[in-house]
C-alpha cells in the first residue's frame, strides 16, 4: 500500500493493464500531445490532466494514440476496435461532450451484444471527466450517468476514492462490456492508500464507507467525502449514520443498499446531478418500492437544483450540494435537531 | 488489372444472389410475411459485389440500413441471413436484430446500421485494429450519399487520414435519400471530392459496372493495405425499388424504374462481359441462376418454419456479465 | 369538435400556429421531399408519416424547408434561427437520434437563457417520434424522454390524445423555452375529439383521465390508453383507479400527483421507458419523500425491462408492460387479487 | 478594395481594444483574480477585426471557446464583457457565463461557446433566419484548425450550402489545436478546400494582415448578401500565448513566441500600412492606444469591485416561465 493521488491511482490502473494486456489502447485528444507541432513529438501533454504522462514513452504512439477533436469519431473507433480485438480506453476530455457523441454510446456499444444476438464482445472504456466544483462553467462541469445507468447494455463507474479509482479501472478494462467510466474533477488531488500490484474492485459491488445504525445515506462520486464528513461529524454525537458508495450505478447492488435500509429504516441519497430522473430519485424509489415496510420516515433526496451549473463562482458553491445541507437533511431524516 | 474467372464466377453468383434474395424479399414483404422495415439493394449489386471481392473474411465491412447486399457480397451465409431477417432463434443475430442489425464478425461484417452515419467510425475502429495489430487488413464502411452529409462521415474521413488507416470509403450514390434526390441534399454534388479533401484518394466509378467498381476498389485497397492510409470510392447506381418497401416514390419521374431496368441492370451488363470478354457460357451462368433461386427457396421456406427465439431471449445478450 | 387521428391533431396545431404566426417555420428530413429528384418539385413526403402534407403548398418551401440528413445542423440551426427571432418547429424523426444531435439539445438549447443572464428567447420545438410497438426494433423505438426531463432548460411534452396533440403543439410552438415534443408512434392512427379553432393546453398541468379513490395510477404517452383501459375494467370490479396524465414531464404538475396519492394512498407509476433513472421511478420518489404519509402500501413501478427493443415481434410484445401486468400490478397495490 | 479611412482606424481601435484587453486579461489570471478559465486571442487580431468590419449589429457571429476578440470586434461593450469575465451581476450575462460564454444578442453575437463545433450550427440557423425573413443580413462563425474537423461543422457546411444561407465560414487556423498542431490533426492540411468541396467559394488568407483578411471577407460577405449562398475563408494566425493561461506549450519549438511578436505582430503589420499607405499619423495611433489603455484600466476596476450576482440569481433564467 501506498498514499497516491486520485490521477496516480488511475495512472496505475492504465499502466497495470496495458503492461499486462498487449490489445489495450488508449485513444484521445492529447493523451500524448506535442504531433503536428513545431517542437519535435515528444510528449507535450499526457492527458488534459496528466494522467497518461509517460504513457508514449512505455507504450508508444501505436498504442497511446492522439486523435483529432472529433468524439463520434473517437467513440466509434473505439467500439469498431472493440468489435475486432482490442480492449480500447477512449477518453472523452469532458462528460459534458457526450452531446457530441452520444449515438455511438447509446445506439451503438450499448446495443450490439443484444442486436447480434449475443455474438461479440463489446471490451470498450470510455473514460471522462465530471462534476461541478472547478468554475468550468455551464457546458464542462455537469454529471450525466444517471442517463448512461438508463442505457441497457452500459455499465457506469464512479469511483470516489484512490483506491477505488484503480480497482475499478481495472476492472472495467478487463470487462468485456462497454464502461462508461466517470472520473470527478474534484478528486483528482485527494490522496488515499492504494494497494500495490494488481487490483480490482468488483462491479456491483457497494462500499459501507461508514457502518451505522440510524440512517442509510446512499452518496454517489465525490459527494460519498461530504457523507463520510457528515457520518463522522453525527457520529460524535451519536447519529449513527451508514454511508454507501455504490461504486458503479450500473450494475447498481441494491442487495446493499436494501439491507442497510432495512436495518436503519431511514434513507438519505446524496447525488450531485439533476433532481430529476436521477441516482437520487432512483436509489430513493428502490427503496420505496423494495423496502417500504422497513421505512420509518420518508426518505430524502440531496440534489443540486434543477439548473445549469453557473460559470459565477459563489453560486457554483451554492450549487453544490453543502455539508450543512447534508447534516441537517439527516437529522431531519433522523427526528434530531441540531442541539 | 487482371480478372480471375474463378473470381468472375463467384462475383456472378453474388451478385445474382443478391438480385434473387432481394427480389424475394420484395415479394414477401407484400405478402406481409417480413417482420420490421426492410430496403432493398436491387440495381446496386455490383456495388457491394465488385467492393467485397476484394476483401478477405478477416477485412471488416460496416453496413447501412440497406444492408442485405453487403452481407451477401462479403460472404454472409444467406440461410442465416433469412433466419435473421424472420427474427428466428437460428438467425445470424439469434433473431434479435431483424434486416437492419445483420451482424456476422466472423464474416467481417459490423453490422447493419439503423442510424444514417453510424456504421463508419466503428469501420475505422476496426481499421484502427487492424493498424495497431500490424497486420495487411483493411476496412471498408458502405456509405450511403444521404449519409454522407452527416457529420461522422467527415470525422471519419479526417480520423483515418490523420492515423493513416487501412480504410476505404465506398459510396453508394443512388441519387437518393429517402425521398429528396442528390440533386438537392448533396451540398457540391460531389462525394469523392470531398474525401479527396481531406487527403485521400478518391475515385468515381460505375456503380452499375461490376469491372468499374472492382478496378476503382482493388486499386484502394491496395493503397490501403499497403500502409498508405485511407481511400474512398463513389459509385454512382440507383436504386430500382422504393427507399423502404411500401415508398409510393413520387419523388422518381414517370418510368424511371422501367428505364433502369432496361438500361442499368448491373447482372445484364456483368453477363454481356462475362460472355464476350471470358469466354464465360451464359449456360453455365443459368445454372448459377437456378441453384441460387432454388437455395433461397429452400431457405426462405427453412426460415419461415423456423422456430422462433423462447421469450426468455429477451433478457439475455444485453451484458456479457452483470 | 371534431372526430380527428393523432397525427390530424398534430397537423392542425402546425398549421394553425403557421396561420397565425409567419416567424413559425418547419425543418426537418423529408417535410415536404421531392426536391433534387427526377419527378420535379411536388411534394413527394409531406414528412415520413404525413403530418406536414400539403404544407409546402400552404406555407411556401421557404417556411417548409427540407435538409439533408444531418441532425445536428437541424437542430442547431433551429437553435440559431429561435436566437435570432423564429419560431422553428424541427423534426427529429426518431428519437432515438438524439444520438447523433445531444449537443445541441443538451449544452446550447437549454443553457442559453441561463449563460446569456436570460437575454434571450428560445423558442424552439423539437418534434420527434418515439415507442416500441412498431416493430422498428432497437435503434428505433426508444423512449427517452426521461434524458431529457433531467436536463435543466429544457421542457418535455409527451401527447397521449389526439386533443393534446393538438393542444400541446400549440402551446409548445408559443413557448418561449425550448420543447422536446414526444409524439408516440403507436398512437398516430389513434382518434378522438379534437377542439376545433384555436386550442391551446397548458404545460404543467396534468389530466386525470381517470377519477378514483383506491390507487393512483401515473401513465405517460401511450401508456395512459392502457392505463384507462385497465382502469375501466376494474372499476366494474369496485376498483377504483385514479388515472393521471401528467402531460409534460418538464414542468411536471407535482402537484396533481401529490393531491391524488395524498386521497388515495397508493401509487402504481406505468412508464414505457426504461426501469431505471426513467419517469417510473421519479414519481415514485416524489411520492416518498413528498407523501410518505399518506403512502398506504409500496408504490409500485411498470416499466419495460433494462434491456434494448428487439426487433423481435413476439419479445417486442413481452418488452411491453402488458394490460394483465398492470391490472396484477393495481390488484396487488390495494390489496385485492383477481377473484 | 477601397479602404474608408474612418473604417480603417475604427478597425485599428478595436485590433488594440483586443490586444490591450487580452494582454490585461493574462496579467490579471497570473495575479488570479480572474474566475474560470481564459483562452486570449493575441496575434490572431486580424482575423476577428478584418472579418466583423463587414458585419452590421444585425449580422450574426457564432464564436468559440476563444472569444473575446469575436467579442470585441463585433462591438460587445468591453465594460459589460469584464463584468462578464469578473462574473459579476451587471455583466453582459449577467455573471453567469463568464469568460466562455459572453454573449450580446443587440450587437449580433451568438455567444461564444465551449462546446468545439457547437456554435457553427447555431450561426447557420442565424442565416436561415436572415433567409427567411428575406433581409440582406449575413451570419458567421468563427471556427478553430481542431474545430475544421468536428462533425457539426461538415454539416453546417453542406447545410448552408443546400439552402444557400448567407452564411460566412471563417476558419481561424492558429496552427494549434490545443497540445497538437496541423501537422498532425489535419487531413488534407487544407480547410479551405474542405469548404470548398461542399460547393462553396473558399479562399486562404493572412490572418497577421488585416488588409489580407479584410478583402477575403469582403469577398465573402458580398457573395453571400447577394444571395448566392456560403462562403469560406481560411485565415492563417498563430496565438502568441497558451490554449489556455497555464499551458506550458512544450509542443512550441524553442522562440517561437519570440519570432511571432517580432515578425507577426498584426497590429504592426497594420500601423506600418496605415501610416505608409493611407496617411494616418503615428500620433493618432497612440492617442487610440492612451485611450484604450486607460478604458480598460477603468473597467477592469469597475468590474473588480461590482457586486456579485445575487443567491437568487442561480435560480432565475432556467425557463422564461414554468
Ligand atoms: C441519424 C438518422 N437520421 C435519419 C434516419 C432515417 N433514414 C433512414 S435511411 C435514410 C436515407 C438514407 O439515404 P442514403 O444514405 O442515401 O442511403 P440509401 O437509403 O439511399 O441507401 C434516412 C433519412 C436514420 N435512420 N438515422
Ligand atoms: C466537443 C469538445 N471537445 C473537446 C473540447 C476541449 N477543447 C477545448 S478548446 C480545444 C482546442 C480547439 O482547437 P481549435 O479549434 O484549433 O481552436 P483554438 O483553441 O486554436 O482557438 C479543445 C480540444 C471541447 N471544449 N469541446
Ligand atoms: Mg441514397
Ligand atoms: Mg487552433
Amino acid at each position: 500500500m501506498a498514499i497516491k493521488t486520485y490521477r496516480e491511482a488511475l495512472s496505475d490502473a492504465l499502466a497495470q493493464e496495458m503492461r499486462r494486456d498487449p490489445t489495450v489502447i488508449i485513444l484521445g485528444e492529447d493523451v500524448v500531445g506535442g504531433l503536428g507541432g513545431t517542437a519535435g513529438e515528444d510528449e507535450a501533454a499526457g492527458g488534459t490532466f496528466g494522467v497518461t504522462a509517460g504513457f508514449a514513452a512505455e507504450f508508444g504512439r501505436r498504442r497511446v494514440i492522439d486523435t483529432p477533436i472529433t468524439e463520434s469519431a473517437i467513440v466509434g473507433a473505439a467500439n469498431g476496435a472493440a468489435l475486432t480485438g482490442l480492449r480500447p480506453v477512449a477518453e472523452v476530455m469532458f462528460m459534458d461532450f457526450m452531446g457530441v457523441c452520444l449515438d455511438q454510446m447509446l445506439n451503438q456499444m450499448a446495443k450490439f451484444r443484444y442486436m447480434f444476438g449475443g455474438k461479440c464482445d463489446v471490451p470498450v472504456v470510455i473514460r471522462t471527466l465530471m462534476g461541478a466544483g472547478f468554475g468550468a462553467g455551464p457546458q464542462h462541469s455537469q454529471n450525466l450517468y444517471a442517463m448512461l445507468t438508463a442505457i441497457p447494455g452500459l455499465k457506469v463507474a464512479l469511483p470516489s476514492s484512490p483506491a477505488d479509482a484503480k480497482g475499478l479501472l481495472a476492472t472495467a478494462i478487463r470487462d468485456n462490456d462497454p464502461v462508461i467510466f466517470c472520473e470527478h474533477k474534484l478528486l483528482y488531488g485527494e490522496t488515499g492508500e492504494v494497494p500495490d500490484g494488481e487490483y480490482l474492485v468488483p462491479f456491483g459491488k457497494a462500499n459501507i464507507t461508514r457502518s451505522g445504525t440510524d440512517v442509510t445515506l446512499v452518496a454517489f462520486s465525490r459527494m460519498v467525502l461530504l457523507a463520510n464528513k457528515v457520518a463522522d461529524k453525527l457520529a460524535r454525537e451519536g447519529i449513527s449514520v451508514e454511508v454507501i458508495d455504490p461504486r458503479t450505478t450500473s450494475p447498481l447492488d441494491r442487495d446493499a443498499i436494501l439491507a442497510s435500509v432495512g436495518k436503519t429504516g431511514r434513507l438519505v441519497v446524496l447525488d450531485e446531478s439533476d433532481p430529476y430522473c436521477g441516482m437520487a430519485s432512483e436509489i430513493t424509489a428502490l427503496a420505496a418500492t423494495e423496502a417500504f415496510s422497513s421505512l420509518k420516515a420518508a426518505p430524502a433526496k440531496i440534489t443540486p437544483p434543477h439548473t445549469p451549473v453557473p460559470s459565477t463562482p459563489h453560486l457554483e458553491q451554492l450549487w453544490l450540494p453543502s455539508l450543512e445541507r447534508i447534516e441537517n437533511t439527516i437529522r431531519a431524516t433522523v427526528g434530531k435537531r441540531a442541539a | 488489372m487482371s480478372y480471375d474467372p474463378v473470381m468472375l464466377l463467384e462475383a456472378y453468383r453474388r451478385m445474382r444472389a443478391i438480385r434473387e434474395f432481394e427480389e424475394r424479399m420484395r415479394r414477401e414483404v407484400q405478402m406481409g410475411t417480413v417482420p420490421g422495415f426492410v430496403h432493398l439493394y436491387c440495381g446496386m449489386e455490383a456495388i457491394a459485389v465488385g467492393a467485397c471481392m476484394h476483401l478477405r473474411d478477416t477485412d471488416y465491412i460496416g453496413s447501412t440500413h440497406r444492408g442485405h447486399g453487403h452481407c451477401i457480397a462479403k460472404g454472409v451465409d444467406i440461410g442465416a441471413m433469412l433466419l435473421e431477417i424472420y427474427c428466428k432463434a437460428d438467425g445470424v443475430c439469434k433473431g434479435k436484430g431483424g434486416s437492419m442489425h445483420i451482424a456476422d464478425l466472423s464474416k467481417g461484417m459490423l453490422g447493419a446500421n439503423a442510424i444514417v452515419g453510424g456504421a463508419p467510425p466503428i469501420a475505422v475502429g476496426a481499421a484502427l485494429t487492424h493498424k495497431t495489430l500490424g497486420t495487411d487488413g483493411v476496412a471498408m464502411a458502405f456509405i450511403g450519399d444521404g449519409a454522407s452529409n452527416q457529420g461522422t462521415v467527415a470525422e471519419s474521413l479526417n480520423f483515418s487520414a490523420v492515423l493513416k488507416l487501412p480504410m476505404i470509403f465506398m459510396y453508394e450514390n443512388n441519387g437518393y435519400a429517402e425521398f429528396t434526390g442528390t440533386g438537392y441534399h448533396l451540398g457540391g454534388a460531389d462525394i469523392a471530392k470531398r474525401a479527396a479533401a481531406f487527403g485521400m484518394p478518391a475515385e468515381k466509378a460505375d456503380g452499375v459496372d461490376f469491372f468499374s467498381v472492382y478496378d476503382a476498389v482493388g486499386r484502394a485497397v491496395v493503397h490501403a493495405r499497403a500502409g498508405n492510409g485511407p481511400a474512398a470510392v463513389e459509385a454512382f447506381a440507383y436504386r430500382w425499388y422504393g427507399h423502404f418497401e411500401g415508398d409510393m416514390q413520387k419523388y422518381r419521374g414517370a418510368g424511371e424504374v422501367d428505364r433502369l431496368r432496361e438500361t442499368a441492370d448491373p447482372l445484364v451488363k456483368f453477363e454481356a462481359r462475362l460472355v464476350s470478354d471470358f469466354d464465360i457460357g451464359a449456360d453455365e451462368l443459368r445454372e448459377i441462376d437456378e441453384e441460387i433461386i432454388e437455395l433461397i427457396e429452400d431457405k426462405v421456406a427453412v426460415a419461415k418454419a423456423a422456430p422462433k427465439p423462447s421469450n426468455d431471449a429477451l433478457y439475455t445478450d444485453v451484458y456479457g456479465s452483470y
